[in-house]
């Protein structure tokens, strides 16, 4: 079992460093390239949700990142101090029509399809959300 | 990320390289715009060097393919790189946009 | 010679490797013509691997010119080897086929 | 000033042998690629022509070629048994008209624009061709 840790500010373009962190991760867990891509992706959707909606112009902000792998699984969670939201809870459409797609509301389609577990609790004032995903047999 | 635009007779070529996320998607949204403002409503985006595209970007693929619709026309995706495809159907958008093997056969298919 | 054809919506790309001479002119013909006799009249020749034309290469696109122009039709050239266009030169025959760097743009000119 | 010597069978699919003979005579003689290339062109329009109008069906017949090189210069020499014919001194039309571009024909325009001189002999029953060119100075 390997943990790391890292911290942003609330900045859009720190983003990148945490899909990294994340990716590179997921690749020491044993994951293809394709699925650490996908953790990347969840995981930046998430950021960038807690920037713009749970921040929203505060750019004082912060978002911990720490990350826990074992052989062929990732747990990713992400703590920040914006005002209180569930996004593990949230209703989102899985299936949009192809006549209407959506616009909005892609984000948290992402993050569900990615991860195979999302968790999201209010603890000491915070928002903390945990993402869990095991590596699929080749298919 | 970097655009490059090739217009031909039919069709607009437009070649992303690079990230397009929520820091770069409006520089994207723009030089589509300016494509489309021109009239030039069927585009093919070459694709094969995008890294990383997120909600952000898809948001102006599905919004320029509304656009382009309304006006007769087809936005297209050329030789997307394994994460665009992978980005696209994790998204459930896969659907929306045709993909060729390569550039040739996109600006072919116009 | 190698002849190889990618059939398009609105182009045929015909690709031809090796020597045109008096020995393959024919086989090159009977590529054309069975395109020409499919109605695809609108036709790029990629000749990036030409090494050898001559006037026997020649006279088949002349033909195959004039029975696509008068269909209503086009034959262009896209990426000629240097001896292909040093070959169309010394014949005095560039100014009939329009000659493109690449097949991109070859095809996006149809 | 070197000389080389071959001789083919009048079968078309010796053109290319006499062709590849001369382009490397020529860059042995200081002629770049695409000179070299002009006349390996020229002289296999040559041989055709001999090959099929001289000779006609008769596959009995031979061609041989000498080659005299100096220093940016290249001399052909064709022999032939076929009937006489003088491609040296035929009219030609160099300038074809766009309109109506000729199908025959092409074969003596190209040997004209590559070669400097051409020198038709009927010598002792037989075709002599000698063609001449010099190396262009780079434009
Ligand atoms: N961290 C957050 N804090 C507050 N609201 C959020 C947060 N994450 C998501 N939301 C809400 O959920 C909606 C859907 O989010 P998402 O699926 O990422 O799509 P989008 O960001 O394009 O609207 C957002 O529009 C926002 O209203
Ligand atoms: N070696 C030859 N012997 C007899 N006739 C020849 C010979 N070379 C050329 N000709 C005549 O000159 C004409 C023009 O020759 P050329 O320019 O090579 O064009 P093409 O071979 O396409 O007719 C030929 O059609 C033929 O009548």
């Amino acid at each position: 079992m390997v943990k790391k840790h890292m911290k942003i500010d609330s900045h859009l373009d720190q983003i990148e460093r945490v899909g990294r962190f994340v990716q590179e991760a997921a690749q020491d867990a044993g994951f293809d390239e394709m699925e650490s891509y996908a953790c990347e992706l969840a995981v930046s959707e998430a950021c960038e949700n807690i920037i713009l909606h749970g921040y929203g112009d505060d750019s004082t902000g912060e978002i911990e990142v720490s990350v826990r792998t074992e052989p062929d699984n990732i747990t990713i969670e992400l703590w920040d101090d914006a005002p209180p939201f569930d996004p593990a809870n949230s209703p989102i459409k899985l299936d949009p029509s192809i006549d209407d797609p959506p616009i909005g509301g892609l984000g948290l389609v992402i993050m569900h399809r990615v991860m195979d577990e999302m968790e999201y609790n209010r603890r000491e004032g915070r928002n903390q959300l945990r993402m869990r995903r095991s590596r699929k047999p080749p298919s | 990320m970097e655009i490059n635009i090739q217009g031909y007779k039919r069709v607009t070529v437009v070649t992303v390289t690079g990230r397009v996320d929520s820091v770069t998607y409006s520089e994207f949204e723009n030089a589509l715009q300016a494509e489309l403002e021109q009239g030039k409503v069927n585009i093919a985006l070459d694709f094969s060097g995008v890294e990383f595209i997120s909600s952000a970007g898809l948001r102006v693929l599905v919004n320029a393919r509304k656009t382009v619709k309304n006006a007769g026309g087809r936005i297209v995706i050329a030789q997307p790189s394994q994460q665009v495809t992978e980005t696209l159907e994790i998204a459930g958008l896969e659907v929306l946009f045709e993909q060729f093997p390569d550039r040739e056969t996109a600006i072919a298919a116009f």
